[in-house]
């Protein structure tokens, strides 16, 4: 059962993350963005982060993308321009890729037992009280300091929007 | 229909494998793509295979410490979001491009 | 398997009767924007214009499933799913009542009971958005075009005020799924206080819940905040190139929207199922009088020699009234139903609610509408929030 | 937690005021800040202090507060932890209360000077130095605190930087320093090197468990390392040559700094490093010839100086000789006990010859004073006070501590005791001198009607005077028994004991005949040993055998040497070469930066490919193993 569900989700996210490589349109890329952070949320139910999954909704798929999506209608993106790519790119990228994933399949397969596995509900920390205890004790000064990092992305953001260009 | 082979419980490799081809798909996004935003979104992509990785070896641990990363990821993801939004924003407003070719002029 | 067996029956109920009280909810809607503004609404399609909400269905169904020539194909078939899909998944977590008792069988009246409902609820209406968006950009229109970005924009600045207000609350209740959110609300003060979000101490949640409501009006782009479908801006907003059944998607997520966020109003701050003053003062003979009353009041109405109509129909409801009265009155039964009762009657008066102020209000200019979420109901929740955390650390032991 | 770190922040806060908006305050203000936040800090000692129970028998063992991991680097955990134990409640009280005073009279004595704010921000910043070097639990920070001063002292010295001189004397003292601290550094390294941490207690306890050196091994040379940076801190042979000319500041920092606190570091460090020492008898042994030496040494010089700070500079440095004398005979206790006494009187005479000078606006020559006991009675009295004091006159404080130096010198080598007398009648004999040149017979100043100082100066004048007179009784030693054991006091030969007693009185009688019943002898002295007295009189020829010694082959080294050989030579040349090595290979990978994001991108990734492959075939496993 968890397996099926793995193996779905996982597809999920792979096609639409390869999707958002393909599409030439930022909206099309963007959904598909959207798509793979959908899967992730589930696959960290699956792995018990529950509090972590809606937040995944919350922050990534509720608010950055939509601002994402926002940003492109506002400018009104169109299609890129179709160039004669470089051959090799295409030649040399895509078995590049390939190898890497490879390679990199192999090393975690050497660091990893393939005996452990996820089964769903064993992990029990991830829940928002866990969270939460752990964010507000151990973790306070920095949680601190992203608050004062998110203050200064606000200002900068509003300094560089409003910003008029002659 | 023929049964397939699946083992009870999902390995942890194969999360961590998930995790290392949606990175390297936003690797390739960031390197073939030549839209700012669809770059940008690539790297929005890495940043969730990376915290895809962080869960699961949080579950690997039994730790909670993993979530607290990922939710400073997505932090941070936001802080850049918005920031990064904004400087294309004036990009366009300066250049009337996207095209991230056409932003070069730090060379040489 | 019985599980899943289960979970199947529970999800065709509660898709039913979703579907069906959306069709209504509108009727009623109709009706009731109608009396305010003294007409009588839908009365020709069937006895006291009952049938209207079918015909409105069987009309939307048969129309010519037209499309635009210069629309983004794909998005534009995928926007209404995305609204309606997402609005329909979020009632998934609601709980309507306690738990369902037949004999050895027992079954919580609730599809699944997730312990981050509440989150669960606020990531979809984040995601909701998308439909709204996606559906003003892919019909590449302007007026579509602006009522997109409109709407997007404004669920995102009011997502902040709103989860703020739903935060403060759940500091309280100290919990996250609504179903133990509920029972943490159970009880009375003094007996006949009932301990409400709204009403409990240390700090009673009144403002957040007025906040919650406004946002709420927002989110689910109501009067006076209806201002993606604008119609004497926008001509209608982001669906202005949608016909037939993808309008009919939208109408729909719309009013599921509004159902959701009711129950969610209900569940958090008036208490779900909790009555509104204890049994022994005889709270459970509430819904056998109201429905008595409002049988008598049907008899009464239907029967009188001056009226000319509804000579047939009146009595009939007054009878089934009465009836459904009765079966208050019987004690298996009423278990059952009693929480349901309450429930469902203060969802049905949010929604109530929903309707009346679309009946009085005009609707706000758009920067307004910004300056509003930003500079008055954000600052608002946010101190709200504080003095909530402020006064439970406080008083926690 | 007694919120030890509050003490040395109180003064730093008063620095950081004066220093950042001084200039724009008004004087009362600037007053108020400097003192003020002294006296909190002294204070908040007697709070802290009364709160361990250092005044009610209590404070056995060490108290120390962690506040923080400074340095994390290897095995060596260095923390930012203050500790109070009755050494450190001694020193604590010392400082801060002679701060308060000296900080009360500068009020007074700086009030016609310019960048009064600049003084009294250094002054600051020097207690918040100095309690730091007191506080402090571990070498590095005593190392800080050590630095700290030493920086305080030259800014202070130098404070007339408009005057050569005194610049000159401001650097003399900084670079002299240095070669001190140099050897305390290497010190440091060592004890790292040799226990693994700088913590005091588990140094000293790894200390305590070691077998005693009778040949010199590693501890000795900590052990004379050490020496090193106290004989430089605290002005002993060879590096004593800065404090005479350290004269050159303000009277209250000759006070301060160069009497009462710092110059007493090199004690305390010596002291509270006594474990240490313990196991090194040689090093002991080399403390205490050089104090013995120093003392003697800088005595003789004290006699014929005509600089009344001058004079009271080499007392200094001979009283300080003493201390090294206790200390290097393990009498610890009776060190620090003088480190007391020595701070009550030494002030106070420093601030009375202040108060001295200030009368005659700014005469220092004693041939230029004279009879100034009408003119201002109450610096002539506090001066009589401090003067018995130091000339050891028996039931003073300096006699009760400097009886308890000798005793222990008497104990470890009868020599080092008659050599300490002698030279404690000299001490008396040159401060009498002083004290009868300047107060007695008729006025031969030029400048006319010297004038009575303000209250705030004889105020804080009055208080010493009176510690310096009863504050032998308060019994050091005996407070200080938990940390250094006092030997059993075996008795002294009646003769010593009798001598002891009457010296400082055999001493001041002499200075009254010579400069008060017949002025005429100590030129006829002269005259008839000129060629002693000149010797004396240009201390030795000191400074300029330093001079050719030492300062001009260094100069002439570096000139010839490192500046046009190495320097244009050698490194310039490597810097230039590695400047066009650099040019060269950047114009050939300018080429790389192409200005486009996605190519810089490409060789980021190129890399991680690189790194993964490498972790794929070696097989290391960061971490997550089997």
């Amino acid at each position: 059962m968890d397996a099926i569900l793995f193996l779905l989700f996982a597809a999920i996210a792979v096609i639409c993350a390869v999707n958002l490589v393909l599409q030439t349109h930022p909206i099309s890329s963007a959904l598909s963005l959207v798509g793979v952070m959908g899967a992730l949320a589930l696959l960290y139910l699956q792995l018990g982060g529950e509090f972590i999954a809606a937040a995944q909704l919350i922050v990534y798929a509720g608010a950055i993308m939509v601002l994402f999506i926002f940003v492109i209608m506002l400018l009104n993106a169109g299609k890129e321009r179709k160039l004669p790519r470089k051959l090799w790119v295409t030649f040399a990228g895509v078995p590049l890729l390939a190898g890497f994933i490879a390679i990199a399949a192999f090393v975690i397969h050497r660091m990893l037992p393939v005996t452990e596995g996820v089964k769903f509900g064993s992990m029990t920390h991830g829940s928002p009280q866990e969270i939460g205890r752990s964010l507000f004790q151990t973790y306070l000064l920095p949680f601190e300091v992203t608050s004062v990092l998110i203050l200064i992305a606000i200002l900068g953001a509003v300094v560089l929007a409003s910003k008029e260009i002659e | 229909m023929p049964e397939i082979p699946l083992p009870q419980s999902v390995p942890l490799a194969w999360y961590l494998i998930l995790s290392a081809i949606l990175f390297s798909l936003g690797v390739a996004g960031f390197l073939f793509r030549r839209n700012v935003i669809t770059v940008f979104m690539s790297i929005e992509l890495m940043l969730n295979a990376v915290n895809l990785s962080f869960v699961t070896f949080s579950y690997k641990f039994k730790q909670v410490d993993g979530h607290i990363f990922s939710f400073f990821v997505m932090v941070v993801a936001a802080a850049e979001a918005a920031v990064g939004l904004a400087i294309i924003l004036t990009i366009f407003k300066n250049r009337q491009t996207l095209e991230i070719d056409e932003v070069s002029s730090l060379k040489n | 398997m019985n599980f899943f067996i289960v979970s199947l029956i529970k999800s065709a109920l509660v898709a039913f009767v979703l579907l069906t009280a959306l069709a209504y909810i509108q009727w009623v809607e109709r009706k009731v924007l109608a009396h305010i503004q003294l007409r009588v609404g839908p009365r020709r399609v069937g006895p006291h214009g009952l049938l209207q909400p079918l015909a409105d269905v069987i009309k939307l169904l048969t129309k010519e499933d037209m499309l635009p020539s210069h629309v983004n194909k794909f998005f534009y078939f995928l926007a209404p799913f995305i609204a309606v899909m997402f609005a329909l998944i979020s009632i998934a977590v609601i709980p309507f009542g306690t738990e369902l008792k037949i004999g050895s069988f027992s079954t919580p009246m609730q599809l699944t009971d997730l312990n981050i409902g509440v989150l669960f609820v606020l990531g979809l209406s984040g995601i909701g958005v998308y439909g709204v968006a996606l559906a003003g950009w892919a019909s590449n229109n302007k007026y579509s075009l602006i009522g997109g970005l409109r709407s997007s924009a404004q669920m995102i600045s009011y997502e902040l005020p709103m989860a703020m207000a739903i935060a403060a609350p759940l500091l309280m209740l100290n919990s996250l799924s609504f179903r133990e959110l509920v029972d943490g609300q159970g009880g009375f003060y003094f007996g006949f206080i009932p301990r409400w979000a709204i009403f409990q101490g240390p700090f009673p949640q009144i403002i957040s819940f007025l906040i919650f409501i406004i946002a709420a009006f927002a989110e689910t782009n109501r009067v006076p905040f209806d201002l993606p479908e604008a119609e004497n801006e926008l001509v209608a907003g982001f669906h202005t190139e949608y016909g037939s059944m993808k309008f009919a998607a939208f109408f729909m997520a719309e009013y599921c929207n509004m159902v959701t966020v009711s129950c969610v109003g209900a569940l958090l701050f008036l208490g779900g199922w909790q009555p509104l003053w204890p049994a022994e003062y005889g709270s459970q003979f509430v819904p056998t009088l109201i429905f008595a009353i409002s049988g008598l009041i049907c008899l009464y109405h239907g029967l009188h020699p001056a009226r000319p109509f509804d000579r047939f129909t009146l009595p009939v409801f007054g009878v089934i009234f009465l009836g459904i009265a009765a079966i208050f009155l019987i004690p298996i039964v009423a278990t059952i139903l009693l929480p349901l009762f309450w429930f469902l009657a203060k969802v049905g008066i949010i929604l109530f609610v929903y309707i009346w102020i679309r009946g009085t209000l005009p609707r706000f200019r758009y920067d307004q509408l910004m300056n509003f979420a930003w500079t008055v109901l954000f600052p608002v929740a946010i101190v709200n929030l504080f003095v909530t955390a402020l006064s439970v650390a406080l008083t926690s032991k | 937690m007694q919120n030890l770190w509050i003490i040395p922040l109180l003064p730093l806060a008063g620095f950081a005021l004066n220093g950042l908006f001084g200039r724009r305050f008004p004087k009362a203000v600037i007053n108020t800040i400097a003192v003020g936040s002294v006296l909190l800090a002294f204070l908040w000692v007697l709070k802290s202090l009364s709160a361990l129970g250092a005044f009610s028998g209590g404070l056995e063992e060490t108290h120390v507060e962690h506040y923080f991991t400074w340095i994390q680097s290897g095995v060596l955990n260095i923390g930012v932890d203050f500790a109070v134990d009755r050494l450190t409640a001694v020193m604590l009280l010392i400082v801060t209360g002679i701060g308060t005073l000296i900080h009360i009279y500068a009020v007074g004595y700086m009030a016609h000077e310019g960048g009064y704010y600049r003084f009294f921000a250094y002054l600051n910043l020097f207690m918040f130095f100095m309690l730091t070097l007191v506080l402090a639990q571990n070498f590095l920070l005593l190392f800080v605190g050590w630095e700290g001063v030493g920086l305080c002292s030259y800014l202070l010295i130098g404070f007339y930087f408009t005057e050569k001189f005194a610049t000159d004397a401001g650097n003399k003292a900084f670079i002299v320093n240095r070669i001190g601290d140099f050897g305390f550094s290497l010190a440091i390294f060592l004890i790292t090197i040799h226990f693994g941490t700088l913590d005091f207690g588990s140094v000293f306890s790894q200390a305590k468990a070691l077998p005693i050196e009778t040949s010199p091994g590693w501890i000795t040379a900590i052990a004379l390392l050490l020496l090193v940076g106290a004989t430089g801190k605290s002005a002993q042979i060879p590096l004593y040559v800065w404090l005479p000319d350290a004269m050159a500041g303000p009277t209250p920092v000759s006070a301060l700094i160069h009497a009462a606190t710092m110059v007493t570091a090199g004690v305390y460090m010596i002291a509270r490093s006594s474990s240490i020492f313990l196991h090194s008898p040689l090093a002991l042994n080399v403390v205490a010839v050089i104090g013995i030496a120093t003392a003697f040494f800088a005595a003789t010089i004290g006699l014929v100086q005509n600089d009344i700070k001058k004079v009271f500079a080499y007392s200094t440095v001979s009283q300080l000789g003493y201390m090294f004398v206790g200390l290097g005979t393990g009498a610890f206790s009776a060190g620090i006990f003088h480190v007391m006494t020595h701070a009550f009187f030494k002030a106070l005479l420093f601030l009375g010859a202040g108060s001295v000078i200030h009368a005659l606006s700014g005469e220092q020559d004693l041939r230029q004073m004279g009879g100034l006991a009408k003119k201002i009675p109450i610096t002539c009295g506090v001066l009589f006070c401090a003067s018995i004091a130091i000339a050891g006159v028996p039931f003073t404080s300096g006699y009760f501590s400097k009886d308890l130096i000798l005793e222990s010198a008497y104990e470890y080598a009868p020599w080092m005791f008659w050599v300490g007398l002698f030279t404690a009648g000299m001490t008396a004999f040159y401060v009498f001198r002083a004290f009868f040149l300047a107060f007695t017979g008729k006025y031969r100043g030029k400048v006319h009607h010297p004038h009575e100082s303000p209250f705030v100066m004889w105020g804080p004048l009055a208080i010493l005077a009176a510690l310096s007179l009863g504050g032998g009784f308060i019994n050091i030693p005996k407070y200080l028994e938990p940390l250094f054991p006092l030997a059993e006091g075996s008795k002294l030969p009646p003769l010593a004991s009798f001598s002891l007693l009457s010296v400082g009185l055999v001493g001041i009688a002499l200075a009254y005949v010579m400069y008060v019943l017949a002025p005429g002898l100590p030129e006829s002295l002269a005259s008839s040993f000129r060629p002693i007295y000149t010797l004396i009189y240009n201390k030795y020829f000191i400074d300029e055998a330093y001079d050719s010694a030492v300062v001009h082959p260094v100069i002439d080294g570096s000139r010839s040497l490192l500046w046009r050989t190495i320097d244009a030579g050698a490194i310039d040349g490597t810097v230039n070469g590695v400047g066009k090595t650099a040019r060269a290979i950047g114009s050939v990978l300018r080429h790389a930066q192409s200005g486009y994001i996605r190519s810089y991108a490409g060789w980021v990734v190129a890399g991680a490919i690189l790194v993964v492959i490498v972790m794929g075939l070696t097989g290391i496993s960061f971490g997550v193993t089997r």
